[in-house]
């Protein structure tokens, strides 16, 4: 049997993990197999976890998180007849599936969208923990939206720089009541639980919002404009689908193999106008074309677009 | 005096409210739906079944015995320091540069330098509240919580700022290989204990017990440990008798910082062998639980900190198998530090009764009459 | 014949493996005045918390009045007209004397009818029984004596029709022991029943109707005040005969062991506390300070024993001590060969929750006797315990009980070895005898003595002026942290002195009360 | 900083501020009364769950508040049973009500929603909507004292204004009531309140329930008025901020209110780096700016508050004989 792991921030967090479990339960539901899953406690019961499950026979095993790269790099060599598949990092051993996301990418088009919807000319950020990744986020984010509109003005915060920040919706309300007055009237939160609080006071206080990792839509209809979908579930339901044959190295899922990109169903589909949804598809194929080049925070550690 | 005799105070109490504790966890367990006898069995045999499982246990041991050790030193000085977590954190910060920027020969000079290092650092972050609380007068629980904050903030600045690694994720490089402390498997290999080659438990373990030992001669044995105690006892009575009460408070709380820093070489250098932000993940604040549970003595200490290594790895196992939510564990350690620690009464009330009902009509001596 | 105010039958108490009353019985008869005396521990103050309803007895009846009561709580007493003023005063510190007495009592759930009625009947009732108090001052402002007259008249408030108080005096300056007696007497005339609990056989001897002796929880005898005499007293209450008077030597005075000039000290709130004072003690000399509480006795002990700071110039020996300095702690006074019994043995003298061998070294853990390098040497304490404990009669002799469980004597006791037997140059002593019985008091007065007469010099604070009296060789009056004067005790009496602790230095001329009150009450915070 | 920018620090501050306020007059009740807690963070955490989950099933804020007291109120009488009745270890009992508060929270909101320990957003009904005070919209346009009134007074949840009306009733309470007066005396001496023939267990245990129901309040304001639901550990500390702040304060229920406004001013200052960057004139590190409250916190309390002297039968059990 397949298992999956998750990190810390635990399976419902609403975004990240939680579509993990979406494509694992997809996985079950089609096929009717079984899998096992691990919540992680504490640091310690990353590589116990793992050897655990390699021992009783799991395989493929997908964790959830770049926290496991370290530990997979030593775990997975002892086990070379078990497949592992790290979602966030790459780990380079022959046993080991990584998958790696364009964030930027997908955030670039929600940006876009954002510049789009924005009345005032000025668009939000927040974001969970101050770490490279979500510096990754908010970096596409802000190239998209000074794509549509070169003079519009990002106002980016963090809700904090400890593990904390991603678990406070009442911070998340502030900085949107924050940032609303400072003429925000869209923000895009990539901040696991404190992002529900910012989709909340955005939608009381009648601004748009984005989502992010899953599709957020639902959350509050009409009130979140997009959803920047983070296809976690995607990556797991084919690491379970193929099963043994897993293909190893690295996967790298972007706009082209439809591993990021933006929501659109019933509950945004008023806010989002044909004219915007033009747009976003034409950036969306020059991007894939390599047209258009959208800045990876990661790369070097820097933003063209927005200073931190 | 006492009622009872020390047995069933020292035994019987603790033991039955832990029977308690563990029944209303049954309840609890039932009320989700689920088999509590079966998820004892697992939390039991996943933690003390195995030296697999003792690998872990007592690698969270060792965390809460250093972390309860802090707290329970302070507390006989009538101090209240919350702020375990944070001087864990600082601790960590200090292994971190004892690792990284000296080249070490050989682990067990390493262990030394780091053990050091953890201490200076969370002696140091353990020494600012205590000096705003000798000098200032301000309470040393607010800020020793407001400490805990800061230390996250500046843990946080330095592994992105200053010590970070090439990666994705905050934390500092891994320490040279020469700095890796041996597990238990390492050291006991020879016995035949079977401890797997992949559980945490390693040498600072051993260095908890010493850090036991080391608490119990300063506080019983020693003038310091006297002079601290009368302090805790009577700040008047203390200043009576000549003691200072500033060296007094600046002295407890570097030597407690200073065992909180020092967890830092168990899951620092022995586990994670690099800093990252989660270093302390919350044991400062377990350590509050095993230090009063342990009524701050080492062996209670220990035990205390046994317990919850305990409940942590067997909780663990709960979560590998069977389907309970995590925080289950964290009940069960809710219920455990209630009925143990504040709840104690309720148990011992009763068995005073027994007891004095017991002894009253072979033995009816009282105080007044030994007095002859 | 009418009933009895109060009857109890068969009353027992355990605390744990402690019995403190055993099957005791007493009656008091209704408008008089009922002393209760007995050794430290003997039960009495358990005895009048079971009749208040502060603890329950274990079995046993009440009657009063001739009814049957029960009385579970306090309420239950108070309902049924008793009044008690504990030896520890039940007051909140930092309420207002009026908010004091309405707690508990109050008319209705705001607070403000019930304060007014308050103040308006204790007016009356401060008028009738010349009760003075201050009714907004807070309680930790006022003095011990006041402190007390609110109790009582908290218990009056409350209609009490039976006061019971327990060792009311050992806190009182003479005049004012005096004046409660005369509050006594008048509250007696009232047709109120007064039960009375004090260690002082004269206090027995001049107000009681009744005396009941108590001795290790059992009620040993009642008797008629008329009909006993305090040997007799005495001998009931300890065992054996007890020595009324101490019995010393005319002192031997030899050099000067201290000097102490312009010594002043003000404290944390800017008052001042000692005004300049001078004066000098020989060897083989005790001097004694007479003084009403807060006149600046504590602030001199506590400078020369090294717990305050001070300005002005103190010499042992013609060596100077250091009053601010880094050597001006307990630590150091010691090593000087300065020992000092504090006031307050169990907030200061002792650490209640050590064991006795561990309070035999407070103070001088440092001692190499006790410890080398950083160590203890319990084995060496508990050894010099057993000693200290069989020379000093200190019951029960056992170093492994925590301090808190000895009785007030027995902890003083344990003090007093501590401080006298390593022979200091001088002993600054506080209040040596307060809430000790006659057996102990007997002891600790010679244990004193006896260091006079190895030529050490001693200093005494003491409120007790029979104490004073009986013990110093030359006596200094302290009021409003200045020195008075000097008397030696053949030359004078309690008046005098009395009155120059009321600041009155003209101790010839006649004087009332209200002037003495309102000098005390402008010197330092009373 | 302009006009507009500080009515919206300060109006941030009102909202952050009103979670530790009545978190802070909860613990100042119990520890005036001798009980102390550092349980309000679990009781608020129970409380937050059970009233956004009761106002999500029935769909009314009010009934919701009502479940979230009561949670709170069970917690606090845990406390008062093991502190009072057993004369426990005060300390722990909290330590233990803030573990079973985490922990039941999450455990309950799965094994009831399955929605990973956090109940499902409220609809309108189950929350608690802002009140525009009278005559807002009209006086807008009156110069700084309209925006003053529109802004920052008016537009609150009727929580709020609870809140703050809790300061003056609990001042009134505390020093114009009997029970006000038997309560501090509980606090300072018991056995003078015992001996004044007055319950200590029945006024420890009416103390410990005020602060449950004041917890209760604080924990259903965070989940059903700022938030439309529970989240697991959502109330992240707030109870040990309400705790210093009421050391801060000495115990004193206007102290309480100028100590947590100042809590929460901080954490409002501290969520603008731009307001801050202006002010001073060069950037300050994100970590600073996060660990600004907390060192502002111990530069006041050291540079400017003396000691706190607590109610001086705080922590003890109130024991007559062992
Ligand atoms: N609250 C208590 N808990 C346990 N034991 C107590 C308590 N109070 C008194 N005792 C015990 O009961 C005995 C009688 O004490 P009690 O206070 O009645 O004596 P007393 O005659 O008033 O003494 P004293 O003259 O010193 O005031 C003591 O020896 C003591 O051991
Ligand atoms: N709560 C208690 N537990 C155990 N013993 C107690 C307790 N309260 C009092 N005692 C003991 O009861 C005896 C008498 O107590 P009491 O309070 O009357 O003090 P005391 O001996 O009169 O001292 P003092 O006169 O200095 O106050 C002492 O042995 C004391 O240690
Ligand atoms: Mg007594
Ligand atoms: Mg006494």
């Amino acid at each position: 049997d397949p298992a999956v792991v998750f990190d810390l921030g635990g399976k419902f967090d609403k975004s990240f993990n939680e579509a993990a479990f979406n494509g694992a339960e997809r996985w079950k539901e089609e096929t009717g197999g079984s899998y096992r899953e691990v919540e992680m406690q504490s640091e310690a019961q990353r590589e116990q976890a793992l050897r655990r499950l390699a021992e009783s026979g799991s395989n493929p095993i997908v964790m959830t998180g770049f926290a496991f790269g370290n530990v997979l790099s030593e775990v997975a060599p002892d086990y070379p007849d078990t497949t592992f598949a790290i979602i966030d990092a790459v780990v380079e051993e022959p046993n080991v599936r990584s998958v790696v996301f364009k964030e930027h990418e997908g955030s670039f088009l929600v940006g876009m969208m954002a510049a789009m919807a924005s009345e005032s000319g000025t668009v939000g950020f927040i974001g969970g923990m101050d770490i490279p990744l979500i510096r990754k986020f908010a970096c596409g984010y802000a190239q998209g939206v000074l794509a549509v509109n070169p003079d519009a003005t990002v106002i980016a915060n963090m809700a904090g720089t400890t593990p904390a920040a991603w678990a406070d919706p009442v911070k998340g309300s502030e900085l949107t009541q924050a940032q609303i007055s400072q003429g925000a009237d869209v923000v895009y939160a990539a901040a696991g639980a404190t992002g529900v609080g910012v989709l909340q006071t955005a939608a009381d206080q009648d601004i748009l919002s984005i989502g992010v990792d899953s599709n957020q839509n639902y959350l509050h209809p009409g009130e979140v404009l997009t959803s920047m979908l983070k296809r976690v579930d995607n990556a797991v339901y084919e690491v379970f689908a193929a099963g043994d044959a897993v293909e190893t190295g690295v996967n790298v899922m972007g706009l082209e193999n439809e591993g990021v990109g933006y929501a659109l169903d019933e509950h945004n589909a008023d806010l989002v106008t044909a004219e915007m949804q033009a747009a976003v598809d034409e950036a969306s194929a020059a991007i894939i074309a390599g047209e258009t080049e959208v800045h990876d925070y990661m790369s070097d550690e820097s933003c063209p677009a927005l200073s931190f | 005096m006492d009622v009872m005799p020390k047995w069933a105070e020292v035994v019987l109490v603790p033991l039955i409210s832990l029977v308690l504790a563990f029944l209303i966890s049954a309840l609890v367990i039932l009320g989700i739906g689920e088999n509590p006898v079966n998820a004892i069995r697992v939390m039991v045999s996943g933690a003390l079944g195995s030296a697999y499982g003792w690998g872990f246990t007592l690698y969270y041991a060792t965390n809460f015995i250093f972390t309860g050790l802090a707290v329970a030193v302070a507390f006989h000085a009538r101090l209240f320091n919350i702020g375990g977590e944070g001087q864990a954190l600082i601790g960590g910060l200090g292994v971190a540069f004892v690792c990284l920027y000296i080249p070490w020969p050989h682990w067990s000079l390493a262990l030394l330098g780091a053990t050091a290092g953890a201490a200076i650092f969370g002696a140091i972050w353990a020494a600012i509240p205590a000096w705003l609380q000798a000098k200032r007068g301000s309470h040393i629980v607010i800020t020793t919580i407001m400490f805990n904050y800061i230390a996250a903030a500046l843990l946080s600045y330095m592994l992105t700022e200053q010590i970070k690694a090439p990666g994705s994720d905050p934390a500092s490089a891994f320490f040279p290989d020469a700095t890796n402390l041996p597990t238990f498997y390492d050291m006991f290999s020879w016995t035949g204990l079977g401890f797997s080659e992949f559980t945490p438990a390693n040498v600072s373990f051993l260095i908890a017990l010493l850090a036991c030992l080391f608490v119990w001669v300063l506080i019983w044995r020693t003038k310091l440990g006297y002079e601290i105690r009368a302090f805790g006892h009577s700040e008047p009575a203390a200043k009576y008798a000549g003691i200072s009460p500033t060296k007094i408070i600046m002295v407890t709380m570097i030597i407690s910082g200073a065992l909180a820093g020092m967890m830092a070489i168990n899951n620092v250098m022995g586990e994670a062998e690099r800093l990252n932000l989660n270093a302390a993940e919350g044991a400062g604040f377990i350590g509050i639980a095993v230090a009063l549970m342990g009524r701050s003595h080492p062996i209670g200490v220990f035990m205390a900190a046994l317990l919850f290594g305990f409940l942590y790895q067997g909780g663990a196992e709960l979560a590998f198998s069977t389907s309970i939510p995590s925080q289950l564990i964290i009940v069960i350690q809710a219920l455990v530090i209630l009925f143990t620690g504040a709840l104690d009464n309720m148990v011992r009330m009763p068995l005073e009764r027994i007891f004095l009902t017991l002894r009253r009509p072979p033995k009816p001596e009282t105080k007044l009459e030994a007095a002859e | 014949m009418t009933d009895p105010a109060i009857e109890l039958k068969g009353i027992s108490k355990s605390f744990g493996p402690v019995q403190a009353n055993k099957d005791i019985a007493i009656r008091v008869m209704p408008g008089t005045i009922h002393g209760i005396i007995g050794e430290n521990g003997a039960g009495k103050s358990t005895l009048m918390s079971i009749l208040y309803g502060f603890y329950k007895a274990d079995a046993g009846e009440i009657f009063i009045r001739g009814q049957k009561t029960e009385i579970p709580d306090s309420q239950a007493a108070i309902a049924a007209g008793i009044g008690m003023v504990f030896q520890h005063f039940k007051l909140v510190e930092n309420f207002t004397v009026l908010e004091n007495i309405v707690l508990g009592a109050e008319d209705s759930g705001l607070l403000k009818p019930s304060l007014g009625r308050a103040r308006r009947e204790l007016a009356e009732l401060s008028k009738e029984y010349e009760l003075n108090v201050e009714p907004d001052a807070l309680i930790e402002e006022i003095g011990v004596g006041m402190q007390q007259r609110v109790e009582i008249l908290k218990a009056l408030y409350r209609r009490a029709e039976i006061l019971i108080l327990d060792e009311p005096t050992g806190v009182l300056t003479p005049s004012e022991a005096d004046h409660l007696f005369r509050i006594l007497e008048n509250l007696r005339a009232e047709g109120k029943t007064i039960i009375l609990i004090t260690h002082k056989l004269r206090e027995i001897m001049e107000i009681t109707d009744t005396v009941s002796v108590m001795r290790r929880g059992e009620m040993t005898a009642t008797v008629k005040t008329a009909e006993t005499s305090p040997p007799e007293l005495a001998e009931l209450m300890v065992g054996r005969k007890v020595l009324l008077r101490v019995e010393k030597a005319p002192a031997q005075a030899g050099d000067v062991v201290l000097e102490v000039r312009n010594l002043s000290v003000t404290d944390d709130k800017g008052v001042q506390r000692l005004k300049g004072i001078d004066f000098d003690i020989r060897g083989g000399e005790i001097l004694g300070i007479a003084g009403v509480a807060g006149n600046g006795q504590s602030e001199l002990l506590e400078v020369l024993g090294g717990i305050r700071s001070a300005t002005g110039t103190v010499r042992l020996k013609g060596q100077e001590i250091d009053l601010t300095g880094t050597q001006s702690d307990g630590r150091s006074r010691r090593a000087r060969g300065i020992a000092h019994v504090p006031e307050d043995r169990q907030r200061e003298g002792l650490i209640m929750d050590y064991h006795a061998w561990e309070n035999v070294a407070f103070g001088y853990h440092h001692d190499s006797r006790y410890g080398s390098g950083i160590f203890m040497k319990n084995a060496a304490m508990k050894e010099d315990t057993a000693g200290k404990m069989e020379r000093f009669d200190v019951r029960p002799p056992d170093p492994k009980l925590a301090a808190k469980n000895f009785s007030g004597g027995n902890q003083q006791k344990i003090v007093l070895a501590r401080e006298i037997e390593r022979s200091p140059e001088l002993l600054l002593v506080g209040q040596p005898t307060r809430g000790v019985d006659i057996g102990a008091i007997e002891f600790i007065h010679e244990q004193i003595v006896a260091l006079r007469d190895q030529g050490k010099a001693i200093l005494l604070v003491s409120v007790e002026l029979e104490e004073i009296l009986a013990l110093s060789d030359r006596i200094a009056v302290m009021f409003d942290g200045q020195i008075m004067g000097e008397r030696l005790p053949e030359d004078t009496n309690e008046t005098e002195l009395g009155l120059l602790m009321a600041g009155v230095t003209d101790t010839d001329a006649p004087h009332d009360v209200s002037e003495i009150e309102a000098n005390l009450a402008h010197a330092g915070h009373r | 900083m302009d006009f507009l920018t500080l009515l919206q620090v300060l109006d941030s501050t009102v909202r952050l501020a009103t979670p530790l306020l009545l978190a802070c007059l909860a613990g100042l009740f119990s520890e005036r009364a001798g009980i102390f807690d550092i349980g309000l963070e679990g009781k608020m955490l129970a409380a937050a769950f059970l009233s956004a989950a009761i106002a999500f099933v029935t769909e009314s804020a009010w009934i919701g508040l009502l479940a979230g007291i009561g949670a709170s109120m069970v917690l606090a009488g845990i406390h008062g049973l093991a502190s009072i009745t057993f004369r426990g270890n005060q300390l722990i009992s909290g330590v233990a009500i803030n573990f079973l508060a985490a922990g039941m929270t999450v455990l309950v909101a799965q094994s009831w929603f399955s929605q990973g320990g956090r109940t499902p957003s409220l609809m309108s009904g189950g929350r608690f909507e802002p009140v525009t005070l009278p005559f807002a919209e009209a006086l807008s346009g009156v110069p700084v004292l309209g925006p003053i009134y529109t802004e920052l007074l008016s537009g609150h949840t009727v929580l709020v204004y609870l809140a703050f009306a809790m300061v003056p009733l609990t001042w009134w309470i505390l020093f114009r009531t009997r029970f006000g007066l038997r309560l501090r005396a509980v606090g300072e001496n018991p056995a003078a309140v015992d001996t004044a023939g007055v319950s200590v267990v029945g006024l420890r245990f009416a103390a410990v329930a005020i602060c449950g129901v004041l917890c209760g309040i604080a924990g259903a304001y965070m989940a059903t008025a700022l938030q439309a639901g529970f989240v697991k550990d959502m109330t992240a500390g707030r109870g040990y901020i309400a705790l210093a702040a009421l050391i801060f304060a000495k115990w004193r229920p206007w102290y309480a209110l100028g100590a947590t406004l100042l809590f929460g001013f901080l954490q409002a200052i501290a969520l603008r780096p731009d307001v801050i960057e202006a002010v001073l004139s060069f950037r300050v590190q994100v970590q600073l700016l996060d660990a600004l409250p907390y060192i502002l916190t111990v530069v006041i309390l050291a540079g400017f508050v003396g000691k706190a002297v607590p109610p001086r039968a705080g922590g003890e059990p109130y024991v007559k004989e062992r």
